[in-house]
């Protein structure tokens, strides 16, 4: 038997968490962790068989994936004959993702236990909803389809605003659900016009396989494909938080730590960078698109950089980052799709995004989950208010320092791996498109404010005085339940970059219409990887950034305010603080002119097409009334009416009678 | 097993004896209530032994005629297809919750009961009457009880309310008349060419057989015909800019009165555009279709921008349905077969999404005792209930997938591209201004801080018979929404008879 | 023999005062006196034109129409008394209480 | 020897007529005479039935230009007239039992009735005239009835005035149309126009017979008596002027204009439109400013009149099923309406105001009443399925049939529809204020049986007619072609 055959049961376990502990747990766990353990108990099988089923899909990877799909809707007579499947289609990628998603919800959830220990009668909303975004989300993964995809893509975004908005009672949470769901919703508009694309080009079809296999059946010439793919990709600029639509992630950090850490960073902004991934053999059609994706994703990735480099709020610091290293990964995946339009062979771009993301969902949720250990500490989030924790959280400071250095990219840990990759890919691009260029010193640069930052968090947070005596002292060591898959986590941040030398490549690529891969050893690309200058660009910008750090915050050698007290590097600051004004820019077109807009209608319709209306009843009214003074009540003017009455009726008689 | 059962002369039966067998029932309202709810509940049986019975097939089944008048042709000729089933449904169960959810009613409450069922025989007798007569006389019926519910059970405002939606309909229903009247004498002449009719008969009102012969008629009486027609049905759906009776109406209507509005009578309009328009003149409703889809698009569009300027939440919901019956127009509007199938399907969807919201209006009026959005605020915690029902609502009528809404709009919308290209961009983009108010509205009203301007002590959340409609009509959302195929199938087989003509775009 | 137009002139002169009579005539029994004399100008026109045509249709009428205008005086009369019994006048610029 | 078979019908209502005063020195009873003359106006239908089952009696004059023609047509409208009456009668038997002369009340109503059944059986102006004249006095009379009432009066001077006036024009077009034809048959009269031209002298006889008919029918701008007398006059009186004598003026109408002039080369049918149009529109408009209720339903008939007129132009064109339509409404307009005020008579009756405002919570106190009423206002305003949709369907599915060969004469229907919808104000009004509103005492009100009876009878009819009018309207398109001879 194959547990492929099963795989369909992945998303069911938690789903099941999510109807026993959402509808029936309502006295059942009063004193139970709010039914946690049902929630971790389910997540855990889910874990254990996509495991094993992404095991055997990595390791029997013909290439061919598995398809396994029911009917949902089928429509047939007349002119429009079409079918909606619902099933899943599982290859190497779908395997890495199941990985990344079971393995980190799981320890997610174990870590809540005690993270979310205090929220007392809430408790159990969170864990019905949480497991039922990992459901989800694992269904997402899972699809076969793109209407199928599309649906969870939704469903997710639901549960991120139930989860952003968990403590509903802060107007702040309220606000900042509302407006990730809001602005995701304008990249999903994208996705669904994307998908009418691809529904009607592909004659009422859109299954991965069908429209993996048959690209060229697309109806409408390829300008229309590249509007399509740039709608999708318009939907996956929503969810991963791409600029323009990048706003909403530094709000969702009103979310639990938790959630942050399982949404907002390992799991569901990735969904945009596995849309694209996926859709890789309709996508690699259309190369503009694909310059796009490398474009928007190169600029974010600086521009997100930036805005970290001087924001003080630890989480903020990391969905900053986030933003920009999911700016990575559609800067490979696009550099490497662009590239591949003209030249087959070359498949580093898709290699790096995918591998990317999966170091990634590591060490972004090793540092959140971290962070969130010094949250529940200090009881804040304002760096100003930490300092010198490392002596307090030992175990916490170590492993936060793993997961830096690990983003930070210096070799052996795992982003280094990833992020060189990266790189390389965009540099490849340069030969065909000189646009490449600039990207590749954005993804540079990026690299050094990265370590930059990174490391600036870790020195205010853990090393030197502690700013606030207070918070020091009740500050105190994560339980076990925490630290315990923090330390998971780091070791896999560690490790997991190791991936590339042992065939990631290889591995994952297959499959994906005619990549070769190019089969090498360990050895090859370790020295391939190593006499490449460009390796050395990206430590030594990685290197330096640290050093600056250190030097600013941990030596006091330069002093940080110097940055901020010229004019020029004030309003820099607060440009940067004040989000480049994207914050303002999105409330003013909400507030001034889309409620301005519905403002001017609501007027219309009250005092124009009403005030018609009420104006017509009341002027017959106005007439009745008008008319019946008519009605003297003296007998002889009515004789006298009757006696013009017979007169007009001669008169008109002899107008309209024709007579004579 | 129901050949010789004359099953749909039954569902219109039951409703009728029970509101009379109500009516007399002023000694004991009490009775009246239970007689009400049993009286109700056949109907539905009856209407789900239909939909088990039913084949998928195209054409009309269980139909039954019976001469009535035979000087001017007119009989009392019944039956359903894909299309009313669905609506026949929707009908019997929406009456039933609505009846269970008034449990509390105190004042007049026999009346109340039977005017309910009154409603409920009218809707039927319009969603499965196949002559013109039988169908105008039904539409008219309806008009009494919903006149009746607004203005001696409605909010402060009901005497100007409840008249106006009278008259303002009236006067649609009298156009739709001369309309049919006009394909009346029209079409005897070519009947009787046909030999449809003896030859010394003055005329039919058989919807069947006017739709065989309606095509020879001359183009611009078509036109003329169809336009008629469509003013009657267009001012029930109502568009813009014919709305201005509804959010009147539904502000001041009791709650179940809103329910049995916007999630039957709208309904109405829609269905007459599918049922008669199309198949009787689909030459003319082919040169109506740009008028048809711009409608559409404004009232989708007004709707929504409306929705977001109210600050009165019942108010808001009713500026929706204006926006969602919106997007069945559009569907329509495309004349392609998947078009008007997604019209379809977002009817019946409307119709329970909205069922849902009004409950949780009213719900509001009852127990904070205002739907000003203002003055509510951080209610979740106190009425958690009544906040996971309002949001499930909310997030079904904003198109959530899973829910049967979600399904209904992207179909409508696959059907726009398709006919029109990327031109769906613009009404599409209302899909993100419906989340915008709905958002919004429960941002300001169960989220935040706890309003200090009402009284939260005694907040009481959702009783027994208000949770348990509710809960019918969230599981069947779900239900409708994962296994959309269900109602699907019961319905594609019958479009391409509502309309003959292939997609024309 | 005179010609007709002769009588229909007279009639019609009568007529017109008649109707005169009727809208400008305050005192009730003269507004139905001039009713009587519109009523007479036609019967002159229906004894003219019987002559003229020479059947008797027209003198029937006449009479039928005297008879009748008288039985309508007699009703009209009664119905002004009992106006003066209940209101004191018959003057018909004061009665209007039944207006509007 | 002369066959006066034709006349028997009311041969023997005038019989009866004679008895009641004899009897009523006998008789004390205001029940009893009640009895005795519905037994008269029984029987008189019973003849009228009669010869409609069985063949119809011979007519009464020369046959090239006959007096009167006892034909279906005849048959319809006697029967119409009479069930009024024994409505009236009926709602009367108590009304009315505690003044004095009330046997005369009774003999002046039976009276009127055999006027009217004469008109409706009529070919010649003369008898026309004839059948006018004895029921507008009678109806003078009733008018007056209440000696002590003021405002009673005040509309029997008004009524007999105008009433006076328009006989004489009528009169006085008939013997201009004579001068012109040299005939006074319906007959003759459409023969010699057929052969001569039209001047200016016809117009004017023309214009006279429509005001002088005008008047009974209450059209614009004859209308204006009609408010004041209705208001006036003792309620029943208000019931049987408005379904019964407004009826035979229509009768005239129909019979002036399609048997006497149908041949006339003038289009007089725009005109009728036109007056319709005026007439529906003016009752409406002016009927929504209205409080009291008589007054209100005068309006109303005055509105429906117009409805009813429109089927005269009508009939050029489509014939006869325009003139069913008109009959039909006709028939039903008579229940609908003669209910309604009968309703206010009741009322009046156990003094309850006949101001609008008076009806308040009617709906708790008097079930039965407001309940009728209801039907009688929905009926009256043309909700399905009750007998006033009906007719008026007809009457506007004629119009849009008839503007397939004549356009402009879908102007019609437009204004039926508008006006329908229009007039639905003031009828809901008056729901309204039975149902919707609380009144100030929830006691319950007697009503005597007899009123209670009328009112059951009218309300059957109303909605029976809207339910299974399949065999009347057969019976009002058989009267419809007799005036079509042509059609045979």
């Amino acid at each position: 038997m194959t547990f492929a055959e099963y795989a369909w049961l992945i998303p069911i376990f938690p789903l099941i968490a999510f109807v026993v502990v959402g509808f029936l747990g309502n006295r059942l766990f009063k004193n139970w962790e709010g039914g946690a353990p049902i929630a971790i108990g389910m997540t855990a099988i889910s874990l254990v068989l996509s495991l094993a089923v992404a095991f055997e899909a990595l390791t029997t990877g013909t290439g061919t994936p598995f398809i396994q799909s029911l009917e949902w809707i089928v429509v047939q007579g007349g002119e429009f004959a079409f079918t909606f499947n619902m099933g899943i289609y599982i290859d190497n990628l779908t395997a890495l993702m199941l990985i990344v998603v079971s393995f980190v919800a799981t320890l997610v959830v174990i870590y809540s236990l005690g993270y979310m220990h205090e929220e007392g009668e809430k408790k159990r909303r969170y864990y019905a909803v949480i497991s039922l975004f990992i459901s989800v989300m694992l269904g997402l993964v899972l699809a076969s389809n793109f209407l199928q995809m599309f649906i969870f893509w939704e469903l997710v975004g639901l549960c991120s605003y139930l989860l952003i908005g968990f403590w509903n009672t802060r107007p702040s949470a309220a606000s900042a659900a509302k407006k990730a769901f809001l602005v995701t919703r304008i990249g999903d508009i994208m996705f669904m016009i994307g998908l009418f694309v691809l529904f009607v080009g592909f004659q009422g079809n859109l299954d991965f396989a069908y429209i993996f296999d048959n690209v060229d059946a697309f109806v409408g010439g390829n300008e229309l494909l590249t509007f399509g793919t740039l709608m999708l990709f318009g939907g996956a600029v929503g969810k991963s938080a791409q600029f323009p639509l990048h706003d909403w992630l530094p709000d969702a950090m009103e979310g639990p730590t938790t959630v942050s850490a399982l949404i907002h960073a390992a799991t569901m902004v990735k969904a945009g960078v596995y849309l694209v991934a996926r859709s890789y053999p309709v996508m690699v059609e259309t190369p503009d698109t694909m310059l796009v994706i490398a474009f928007i994703g190169g600029f974010t990735a600086i521009f997100a950089a930036t805005m970290a480099l001087n924001n003080t709020n630890i989480k903020r610091v990391l969905a900053y980052s986030t933003i920009s290293q999911l700016g990575y990964m559609f800067l490979a995946l696009g550099a490497g799709g662009y590239i591949f339009a003209q030249q087959p062979e070359f498949n580093v771009g898709y290699a790096a995004g995918t591998f990317h993301l999966m170091n990634h969902a590591f060490f972004k949720a090793l540092l959140f989950l971290s962070a969130g250990a010094v949250i529940h500490a200090v009881h804040t989030e304002d760096m100003r208010l930490m300092g010198g924790l490392s002596k307090k959280l030992k175990i916490t400071s170590l492993v936060m320092l793993i997961g830096c250095l690990s983003i930070a990219g210096i070799p052996p840990f795992s982003g280094f791996w990833s992020k060189d990759l990266v790189l390389e890919a965009a540099f490849a691009g340069i030969e065909y498109n000189s646009l490449f260029i600039l990207l590749y010193a954005f993804g540079l640069i990026t690299a050094f404010m990265t370590a930059f930052y990174m490391f600036r968090l870790w020195f205010l947070t853990f090393s030197g005085e502690p700013r606030d005596k207070h918070a020091y002292e009740h500050a105190h060591e994560a339980p076990a339940v925490m630290w315990v898959p923090l330390a998971l986590l780091a070791i896999l941040a560690f490790g997991s970059g190791f991936a590339f030398l042992f065939g990631f490549e290889s591995t994952l690529v297959p499959g994906l219409m005619d990549f070769h891969p190019h089969e090498a050893g360990p050895i090859d690309l370790l020295t391939a990887v190593f006499t490449n200058v460009l390796t050395y660009a990206s430590i030594a910008a990685a290197v330096l950034g640290i050093g600056l750090a250190y030097m600013m915050y941990k030596k006091r050698a330069i002093d940080p305010a110097r940055f901020t007290s010229g004019s020029v590097g004030k309003t820099l600051s607060n440009v940067l603080l004040a989000r480049y004004g994207f914050t303002k820019g999105y409330d003013w077109i909400g507030l001034k002119v889309v409620y301005g807009t519905a403002k001017v209608v609501d007027f219309i319709d009250r005092r124009l097409i009403d005030g018609l209306i009420n104006g017509i009843s009341a002027g017959l009214i106005r007439s009745g009334n008008f008319l019946r003074r008519a009605q003297t009540g003296f007998v002889q003017s009515y004789a006298a009416v009757i006696v013009v009455g017979v007169s007009l009726i001669v008169i008109l008689l002899f107008l309209v009678g024709g007579v004579i | 097993m129901f050949e010789n059962i004359p099953i749909l002369s039954l569902l219109i039966l039951f409703p009728l004896v029970g509101a009379i067998a109500a009516f007399m029932m002023g000694r004991s309202p009490k009775a009246a209530k239970y007689a009400a709810l049993a009286f109700s509940a056949i109907p539905l049986a009856l209407s789900t032994l239909l939909l088990t019975e039913f084949s998928l097939t195209g054409g009309f089944q269980f139909v039954e005629k019976y001469q009535w008048i035979s000087f001017l042709g007119i009989s009392f000729h019944l039956g359903v297809d894909g299309v009313s089933i669905t609506m026949v449904f929707l009908s019997t169960l929406l009456v039933f919750l609505a009846i269970l959810f008034s449990w509390d009613v105190e004042e007049r409450l026999h009346q109340y009961m039977g005017l309910m069922l009154v409603l409920e025989v009218g809707v039927l007798g319009v969603f499965l009457s196949l002559d013109y007569f039988v169908f105008y006389i039904f539409w008219e019926v309806v008009l009494i009880p919903m006149y009746f519910l607004i203005a001696i059970w409605g909010g402060v405002n009901r005497a100007y309310a409840s008249i106006k939606f009278f008259i303002y309909t009236h006067v649609a229903s009298l156009a739709m008349l001369l309309g049919i009247f006009a394909l009346f004498f029209t079409t005897a002449p070519l009947l009787q060419a046909d030999g449809l009719i003896p030859a010394d008969a003055i005329g039919t009102f058989d919807m069947l057989l006017i739709a065989d012969v309606a095509g020879g008629l001359g183009e611009m009486l078509q036109i003329a015909i169809f336009g008629a027609l469509f003013f009657g049905f267009i001012v029930k759906m109502p568009v813009v800019p014919f709305h201005t009776w509804l959010p009147d109406a539904h502000v001041q209507a009791p709650t179940a009165g809103s329910v049995l509005l916007a999630g039957l009578l709208l309904k109405m309009g829609s269905y007459g555009i599918i049922r008669i328009c199309l198949p009787t003149l689909p030459e003319a409703a082919v040169d109506f279709q740009l008028i048809m889809a711009v409608i559409g698009v404004v009232a989708i569009i007004y709707g929504a921008l409306a929705c977001l300027a109210q600050s009165d939440l019942k108010k808001m919901v009713a500026y929706s349905s204006i926006s969602h019956m919106g997007i069945v127009m559009l569907g329509i509007a495309t004349l392609t077969q998947l078009g008007i199938a997604a019209a379809v399907f977002q009817m019946f969807a409307h119709g329970l999404i909205t069922a849902v919201l009004f409950m949780v209006c009213g719900m509001f009026q009852h127990k904070a005792g205002t739907r000003e959005i203002p003055m509510l605020g951080g209610l979740a915690p106190k009425v958690p209930i009544l906040s996971t029902v309002m949001m499930m609502g909310f997030m079904a009528s904003l198109g959530l997938p899973g829910m049967v809404g979600f399904l209904a709009e992207f179909m409508v919308f696959t059907s726009t591209y398709d006919a029109w290209g990327v031109w769906v961009l613009v009404p599409i983009a209302t899909v993100a201004l419906t989340a915008a108010y709905y958002l919004w509205a429960m941002q300001r009203s169960i989220f935040g801080e706890l309003t200090t301007k009402i009284d939260t002590k005694h907040l009481h959340d959702a009783y027994w018979f208000e949770t348990v409609p509710l809960a019918v009509l969230l599981g069947l959302i779900i239900l409708f929404g994962v296994w959309p195929a269900f109602m699907l199938d019961l319905i594609t087989p019958s479009i391409p008879m509502v309309w003959p003509l292939s997609g024309v775009i | 023999m005179i010609p007709i137009e002769y009588f229909l002139a007279l009639s019609g002169i009568l007529f017109v005062i008649g109707a005169l009579g009727v809208l400008t005539k305050r005192n009730a029994i003269v507004v139905l006196m001039s009713v009587e004399l519109m009523l007479n100008a036609a019967n002159i026109n229906f004894v003219a034109f019987s002559s003229y045509y020479g059947n008797l249709n027209g003198a029937v009428f006449a009479l039928i129409a005297i008879a009748i205008a008288a039985a309508e005086v007699a009703v009209g009369l009664a119905i002004i008394m009992n106006l003066y019994k209940t209101r004191d006048t018959i003057s018909l610029d004061e009665i209007n209480l039944l207006r509007w | 020897m002369i066959e006066y078979g034709a006349i028997y019908p009311e041969i023997i209502l005038i019989l009866f007529a004679v008895a009641i005063p004899a009897l009523h020195l006998l008789i004390k009873s205001s029940r009893a005479l009640a009895g005795i003359s519905l037994v008269g106006i029984l029987a008189s239908a019973g003849m009228v039935v009669y010869y409609m089952v069985g063949d119809y009696p011979a007519i009464i004059g020369d046959p090239s230009a006959p007096l009167i023609v006892f034909d279906a047509l005849a048959a319809v409208f006697s029967l119409v007239f009479l069930s009024v009456a024994l409505v009236v009668v009926l709602a009367s038997a108590r009304y009315v039992e505690k003044d004095r002369h009330l046997a005369e009340y009774y003999t002046l109503i039976m009276m009127s009735t055999a006027g009217m059944m004469l008109v409706a059986s009529a070919q010649d102006l003369l008898t026309i005239y004839v059948g006018i004249e004895i029921a507008s006095m009678a109806t003078y009379a009733l008018v007056a009835f209440r000696k002590k009432d003021k405002r009673g009066s005040e509309a029997a001077v008004k009524y007999v005035i105008v009433g006076g006036l328009s006989s004489a024009l009528s009169l006085y077009g008939i013997s201009l149309l004579y001068g012109i034809t040299g005939t006074s048959s319906l007959a003759g009269i459409n023969e010699v126009l057929a052969a001569q031209g039209v001047e200016l002298t016809t117009l004017l006889a023309l214009a006279l017979l429509v005001a002088g008919f005008g008047f009974k029918i209450a059209i614009a701008p004859f209308h204006m008596w009609a408010p004041d007398v209705y208001e006036g006059a003792p309620t029943p009186v208000s019931a049987f002027l408005a379904a019964g004598s407004k009826k035979m003026g229509l009768v005239v109408m129909f019979k002036l204009f399609l048997v006497g002039l149908i041949a006339i080369q003038a289009n007089w049918d725009v005109v009728l439109g036109i007056v319709a149009i005026l007439t529906m529109t003016i009752g409406n408009v002016v009927a929504l400013s209205q409080t009291n209720m008589k007054r209100m339903l005068a309006y109303s008939s005055v509105a429906q009149a117009g409805y009813m007129l429109m089927a005269i132009p009508l009939a050029t064109v489509v014939g006869d099923y325009a003139i069913t339509g008109g009959i039909f409404h006709i028939i039903t307009h008579a229940f609908m309406k003669s209910g309604a005020f009968i309703v206010v008579a009741a009322l009046a009756y156990v003094a309850i105001g006949e101001s609008v405002a008076d009806y308040k919570g009617l709906g708790k106190r008097a079930p039965f009443l407001a309940f009728s009423m209801a039907i009688f206002m929905f009926a009256l305003a043309g909700i399905p399925p009750l007998s006033g949709f009906m007719s008026k369907v007809v009457l506007l599915s004629a119009s849009v049939e008839a503007a397939e060969i004549t356009q402009w004469m879908i102007w019609l229907g437009v204004a039926l529809v508008l006006n329908s919808a229009l007039s639905l104000y003031y009828y809901v009004r008056v729901i309204k204020y039975m149902y919707v509103e609380k009144g100030e005492t929830e006691a319950r009100i007697k009503v005597p049986i007899a009123l209670t009876a009328a009112i059951a009878i009218c309300m059957v009819a109303t909605v029976a007619l809207g339910l299974f009018f399949d065999p009347v309207l057969e019976l009002c398109s058989e009267a419809a072609r007799t005036l079509f001879p042509a059609l045979g």
